[in-house]
């Protein structure tokens, strides 16, 4: 019976399993095959803080969502379609994600009385248990066909076994009609020196496909027909290599060379991993000895004429305090990137949070201002790294540039951008002494801008002195009470000034009205899904979605004087909500606001705004 | 161009209490670059000074040159950024014994493990100056302080020690009165291409004064300190018939003509033997069992750091198609939409 | 021809001179001396950042203020009746702090060509050039004075110089009828090894005094009556010393051992100097090798059973913002002392500030209060010390003690406590296993209070493990988006139920109407000053002055809503006015500020409500 | 009581990688502690287990005891901290790597300076496993790594030659398959008063595989590794033919028999040695020049910071009149109004 095809605008598969199931592998798979296909995706990886937890148990259960439209996807779905559970454990803990009618793939041999037991179900059935009735189940005995297959390909069993998630992932192909090719080019490249393992993953993988085709639970098949794209060259990014091409982007249209001091922590890693890559194009990264170092060997090298960066996380950024003090006194350029994650402490470190931006605007001793961007999606963290580089660079600031483990993490296609078409960046470097002055004044500002110049060491009769201790404009040091009240103003007067370069604050949806919901950071697709959502439902509302924190827009007022009511949505307590009550105190806001190491759900957005409307 | 002391002199006024030892650390170092620039041909403009916070870490104000006052204890870090950022740079550390080795000991000890090719001049008055007078990482135990009240119950760190835990590859001390020793040393440091570590036993007046007067003091400095030199046996002493001698796996001071010890059983110093164990002996060496070792302890070559970095730099790129982020973002997965 | 003597209300004298000239002995000396007879005191050292800057320069150039009444005195002075200025470079940069008659010490013999060009006059007469015309001014040669007297008791020249502050102070207690026995008693004491230099120390002194009985330039004398004190024995008392005995007495009142694990730092070094000079009680201090081995031994003191105290001051206290975080999520007791100075980074070390208020209420990762009381002078600081720790032990929670440079070295007279009239500190220790329970389940809470309990190591049977990542009730690891989601929002209501136990915000003057003052911590002085010449003036205001910053007094809301206008004055570019907007969106507020390093000046208070008035 | 290694296992589940070296560590350390309750008398209740961020780090969690699993690099200042304010405490911190050498080096260094009584365990396995395989300060030059590509360019420190640099009193090393050796060494930690440090050449399956295989491998580990005993020969190989002699001031690895060399040239190790110079060159004895030592290479007796701290505290209370805060208060300057 040939199984009907139906066509569907968007899907969400959810594939889950041990740690060591190679979850993230097949689910970037499926993700890559679907973009290659021209369909829209977003991707969530959600992965414990244990490398591999014992085999079986809940805290080893390591996921990977992905959402695949034939139109613009802006978020990685809040419930799945598909749920693949490679074992009890996963099911167990993934149950919760499932959509009512979502079809289940699991590997029923695992479903047995040690399976069972180790993802704590206390009977032997794990379905009824979780009250699993109306979903769609394939259970093929993955394990035991996989190494079956190893056997036919003369792979010892404990080998072959290990590909068990290509069985799922074939299932995947088959059910969505989707093209093996590109799975297949990956196997070769891959193990190119093995070419038993090449035989035993294709194997599997078509098996499973096969497998599909032929069982009864698959009545129906679907398509996610490709969406319309722009014409051009696309690539899958996530958030973290996009900003580390960011950053590169900015050195090569700077001139100014790339220096990353850094330290690892989850879930900035990637950046410096991707830096450390491409020595190719001069970057040079120094994994330091701890945060501190990564900073301060930074501000060494932005005083030696680098673009200057330093990577972290949470517990990073507070060990970076007082060192973004001295470059914010020192008028260096800096862009420090924190990746926020689940707080206080080291709090939960694998999952996304946006409550690292009252550390970010408020987190050092002193009257210590800095700029602040939040990329809102994987790909704009590209365009927000160059452009946190170009304010630095510009304007002698560090640049805060606040991403999410979500964003970090998460993937979508891009569409590559030629670098012609982005803006040169010209730092204010200071070649030689000027007239009138018997030596050089480091703190002598350009009259517009307020910035001052840049005097690479090196650089013959510029020689001065900068620090950490209050300085007047010629660079000498200064208690003078005026001299200090001037300099803690210019230094925050030449960061508010950085708002006549950056663009308007632009509003989605109504321009004006009853209601305006406020947003930044890694919200950004669960905002614009809620907004067409509430389109749809004839309810209006604005949307504006800040990507600039520290200076915010300059029609930032003029747009809040066009709502009755704003409402401002955060992962955290309400810092954002609370940075506009001091900057505009004219307005009154409400606030949505959830702190659960999780992103959004597009429902909740439109449940809060349905709840002030009637 | 020839240099004089008189080149390195900023305009600003010279803040340190009159009688502190750091003055003559100035003037040393000032008198030395003139001939480190003419030896190694730098021009002014390469030198940095960088330090952390400190009595002495205001020296970058009085130096005219390129200069980073930073934080505290940070110093050997922004050098390190400093130098691997730009490696044509002549990096200058110049850190008090608190400033280094208590809240920077960690940056201290990895600068020397990666022998980055710095110099840092360790001032150590064994007590916290510009916070008048706390104990520091080096005061000598039982010292009593405005924190230790009834004395400290800590043993001290001797930084030469530490240097060598950390597999530093240069280590000399000097005094802060030995002006022409001092000048010579800040010559050999930056020579050296690693991390050169100088110690200065230096006096502060105010708060710790004559810490080091039992071996520095003018009377008794000749036998109780002892100038190592490389290929010259270790022989020290007012009438120059002290020395070191082999005893077991230990060092032993004698007296020539004494116990039948002749100059032939001194030992001879090899600054640049790979092994630490012997140096580390030498750094340890304490009055008034030994003659506290001056000069340069240690000397070997090895590859720096940021030499290490921009080979690595440019094999990779001569290794590679990419050339410009065009390429690279074009270069590995991707898929044409028409 | 005999003096009129004066009564006069209060008095301001400002000792300047060289930071070898001693004046700070000199100026408590004098100060001690008023408190002993009765007067209201409140001093003010301002001294450099360098220790013995070049003689005779202005960067050299060391002060202290006392302001002596007759009835209390709140405020160290805006200026002075009397400067005394020890050499050129003294007077030329004490001469903005005098007032129109004020009488002017200076020993003339300084005044010679070397001296007045190291301090960067140009003309031979520096009293010409500074344009000070109106005042008197006594000017004895004291340098050759001394010398002549070190010559008759026979001590050499150089020695004998070192005194001449004595000379000062003598015409000093002359001018006020002030007797000169306190000051005879110390100097017996402190030189009693050296009986010569007892000799000398007296000669001077009393030169001084007679040369003042002889000088034509002195027409009248002065007296500053006792002030109306509570009956009591009392003593000076600094802001530091006072935060150190205030956590003393927490200990004994807690009985747990107090511990400090600290790094000195300007202007905070003399709590863990005086800390570590009572072994006697029991007090363990720990100088670590830097902030975060501060905070971090303090914490493992703190789970070990101690009163864990850091005491630092702002760069330290960005240091300590990871650390500080652990502390929050362990749920430990722990009082985390900043003494503010100017900021940002290294800033202007020696000078005051409130603005480290956003860093301390903001400055860490993830969601991550902490409690927070600023003291509000000198002897406050004791009272403020011991109920920070007293809600730190009882309620388990870091608090952090905003003090400020200003009030660290500032002293005023103050009436020693008994310490029967201070309540007993019960931090909830667990003794026992709760029955029931398998193990001890260390975030098991007190429902009323939130609080959990303290077993500490060395307790049978109570085996437990705390740590930064993110835990249930039971002390599980749990990255449970809803355990963190209550775990958050329970740490926070856990610090805001403080407020239950807190007395109620008083308000000073008005108590409504149309202006209420709002300010906290070392500006009350100044405040209460201000309130009271309105007061003379007719214009009516209130005063809240804030010691409880997080959490605020549960009656703040209900005292805003009782006045038209607010305005809040701080030290600051307005962060308790910013926290005040988030806290209380529907008020309006107003706020003066002030970033000089400087304290403020009453009459500036008085003209920006002037302002508002008119 | 008697314990067994039961009564130390928490209910948390054991949440390493299958294979991981620690899982050796944990069921030694839980195996020596009954030894040690036994031998020093300590109760459950007085053990702690302190430590920073890392896979290693979350020891505490599967130990029945007192435990503090910290934030990274700080866990010798928590011990620090804990042992200072309760001495009566046995107080274990467990570190990685990256923990206490990169992050946590100064702390580190600091504890061993003080000789406080606390024990260290340091699981070394030259990589950062937590955050998936980045590089760390053990990590030998060249390694390929997720942050070096390329490989490192940068020495290794040796945890025992830092040690011996911050005058360390107790150093030993172990391999994590020795489980043996390590319960061993535990309880020479244990007894220790001062600082030990232990460090355990861990495996990471996962991240660093093999890393120390050239010299742990069961066929050659006799023959690679020698295990030091105070008192006796430096012997060492399968068939104990190989050991080490005297060579001027330096060490060298010889065969019995061979060269004329007798077991009387042999050296014997002295532990209790107070120079560090020996020490040192047998901390830092590599394959194949030498063979890697293990078991307690360094322990003499010191003074301990805990034990001073106490012992000052109650010299000052028995010359001290004051008794409580109200005498204190009304000690020194005051007067009185009525
Ligand atoms: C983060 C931080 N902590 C503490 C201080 C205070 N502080 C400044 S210098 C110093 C110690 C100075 O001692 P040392 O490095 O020996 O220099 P010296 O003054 O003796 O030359 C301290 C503790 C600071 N400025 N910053
Ligand atoms: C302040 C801070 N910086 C960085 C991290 C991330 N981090 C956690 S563990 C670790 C290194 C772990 O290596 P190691 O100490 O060798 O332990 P292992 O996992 O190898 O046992 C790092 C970098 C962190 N948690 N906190
Ligand atoms: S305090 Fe000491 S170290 Fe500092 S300048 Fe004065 S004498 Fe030198
Ligand atoms: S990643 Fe490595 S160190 Fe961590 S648990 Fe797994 S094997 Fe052990
Ligand atoms: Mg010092
Ligand atoms: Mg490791």
């Amino acid at each position: 019976m040939p199984h009907k095809v139906i066509d569907v605008q968007d899907v969400v598969i959810r594939f889950t399993g041990d740690s060591g199931d190679g979850m993230q592998l097949t689910g970037s798979l499926f993700a890559d095959t679907a973009a290659f296909f021209g369909n829209d995706i977003t991707t969530f990886p959600d992965f414990p803080a244990e490398i591999r937890a014992p085999q079986g148990t809940l805290s080893g259960v390591s996921g990977y969502q992905v959402h695949i439209g034939s139109s613009a996807v802006y978020t990685p779905g809040d419930y799945c379609d598909v749920l693949v559970a490679m074992n009890p454990a996963a099911l167990k803990s993934n149950v919760k994600w499932l959509k009512p009618n979502a079809t289940i793939i699991v590997d029923i041999d695992t479903f047995d009385e040690k399976g069972l037991k180790k993802a704590g179900f206390k009977t032997d059935d794990a379905f009824k248990e979780l009250k699993i009735t109306h979903h769609n189940i394939i259970a093929p005995p993955i394990t035991s066909l996989t190494a079956e297959s190893a056997a036919i390909v003369g792979l010892d069993p404990k080998s072959g076994v290990r590909c068990k998630n290509m069985f799922a992932l074939g299932i995947c192909y088959f059910l969505y009609n989707m093209s093996m090719d590109h799975t297949i080019n990956f196997i070769q490249k891959k193990f190119v020196k093995d070419q038993a393992l090449i035989n035993m993953n294709l194997k599997v993988l078509k098996d499973g496909y096969n497998y599909a085709g032929t069982v009864e639970a698959i009545a129906d098949t679907y398509i996610v027909k490709p969406s319309k794209q722009e014409p051009g060259i696309y690539r899958n990014i996530n958030g973290n290599i996009a900003v580390a091409w960011g950053l590169m982007a900015a050195s090569e249209k700077s001139g100014r060379p790339l220096f990353c001091g850094s330290y690892p922590i989850t879930p900035a890693t990637a950046i410096l991993e991707e830096l450390a890559l491409h020595k190719d194009l001069g970057v040079k990264t120094l994994q330091c000895e701890d945060e501190i170092a990564g900073i301060c060997t930074s501000i060494g090298a932005s005083y030696a004429g680098s673009l200057a960066v330093t990577t972290t996380s949470g517990p990073g950024l507070s060990l970076k305090s007082e060192a973004l003090g001295l470059a914010v006194i020192a008028e260096l350029p800096l862009v420090l990137v924190n990746v926020q994650r689940g707080g206080p402490s080291t709090g939960i470190p694998t999952k996304t949070e946006q409550t690292d931006l009252n550390q970010a605007l408020y987190g050092r001793n002193g009257e210590c201002p800095v700029a602040i961007i939040a990329p809102h999606s994987p790909s704009h963290c590209f365009q927000a790294a160059f452009y946190a580089a170009k304010h630095a660079l510009e304007h002698m600031v560090p640049v805060i540039l606040l991403s999410e483990g979500f964003l970090g993490n998460g993937s979508e296609p891009w569409k590559i951008p030629d670098m012609k078409d982005f803006p040169t960046i010209n730092p204010p470097l200071a070649e030689k002494l000027d007239d009138n002055e018997p030596y050089f004044y480091p703190f002598r500002r350009d009259p517009e801008t307020l910035v001052r110049r840049w005097a690479l060491p090196g650089t013959p009769n510029l020689e001065h002195r900068v620090g950490g201790l209050e300085k007047n404009h010629q660079g000498a040091v200064s208690s003078d009470p005026h001299v200090h009240e001037q300099m803690v103003h210019e230094r925050a007067e030449k960061i508010a000034r950085i708002a006549h370069v950056i663009p308007p604050q632009e509003v989605i949806g109504e321009q004006e009205g009853d209601i305006l919901m406020v947003s930044w950071g890694g919200t950004y697709g669960h905002m614009l899904s809620a907004e067409s959502q509430l389109r749809a439902d004839k309810i209006k509302v604005g949307l504006a979605h800040f990507d600039y924190i520290n200076p915010l827009p300059l029609n930032t007022e003029e747009i809040f004087k066009r709502f009755k009511k704003i409402i401002v949505f955060e992962l955290n307590s309400g810092h954002f909500v609370n940075y506009l009550r001091a900057k505009f105190p004219q307005f009154t806001y409400m606030q949505y606001n959830k702190i659960q190491g999780q992103p959004f759900i597009v429902a909740e957005i439109v449940e809060a705004i349905n709840k002030i409307v009637t | 161009m020839k240099f004089t002391p008189q080149d390195f002199k900023s305009d600003q006024e010279v803040k340190w209490c009159p009688g502190c030892g750091d003055h003559a650390v100035l003037a040393a170092i000032q008198r030395a670059l003139p001939e480190i620039s003419e030896e190694l041909g730098y021009s002014r403009e390469r030198y940095v000074f960088v330090s952390g916070i400190g009595c002495s870490s205001r020296f970058p104000y009085y130096m005219k040159t390129y200069g980073f006052h930073g934080i505290h204890g940070r110093a050997a870090a922004i050098a390190t950024g400093m130098k691997v950022a730009n490696p044509t740079l002549s990096v200058w550390e110049m850190t008090g014994d608190g400033d280094s080795l208590a809240i920077g000991g960690n940056h201290l000890i990895h600068a020397i493990r990666r022998n980055i090719d710095i110099n840092i001049v360790l001032f150590n008055n064994r007590i916290y100056g510009l916070t008048k007078g706390q104990y520091s990482p080096t005061s000598q135990w039982g010292s009593v302080t405005r924190t230790s009240p009834y004395g400290t119950v800590e043993h001290p760190f001797n930084p030469g020690a530490l240097s060598m835990g950390a597999r530093g590859t240069f280590f000399a001390r000097t005094l802060d009165m030995e002006l022409q020793l001092t000048r010579e040393l800040m010559i050999e440091a930056a020579r050296h291409d690693g991390t050169s570590l100088v110690e200065v036993l230096q006096n502060c007046v105010i708060f710790n004064d004559k810490t080091h007067s039992i071996i520095s003091n003018r009377e008794v400095r000749a036998d109780r300190t002892i100038v190592l030199r490389h290929g010259e046996p270790m022989i020290y002493g007012k009438d120059k018939d002290k020395g070191l001698i082999l005893d077991g796996i230990k060092l032993k001071a004698v007296t020539i003509g004494k116990d039948g010890i002749t100059k032939d059983d001194i030992l001879v110093h090899n600054a640049e033997e790979q092994d630490h164990g012997v140096h580390m002996m030498l750094c340890e060496m304490q009055w008034p069992e030994f003659p506290v070792a001056l000069g340069v302890i240690r000397r070997v070559k090895d590859r720096t750091y940021d030499d290490m970095v921009r080979d690595q730099l440019t094999e990779v790129a001569n290794k590679s198609q990419i050339r410009c982020m065009n390429d690279m973002l074009r270069s590995g997965d991707t898929w044409v939409v028409e």
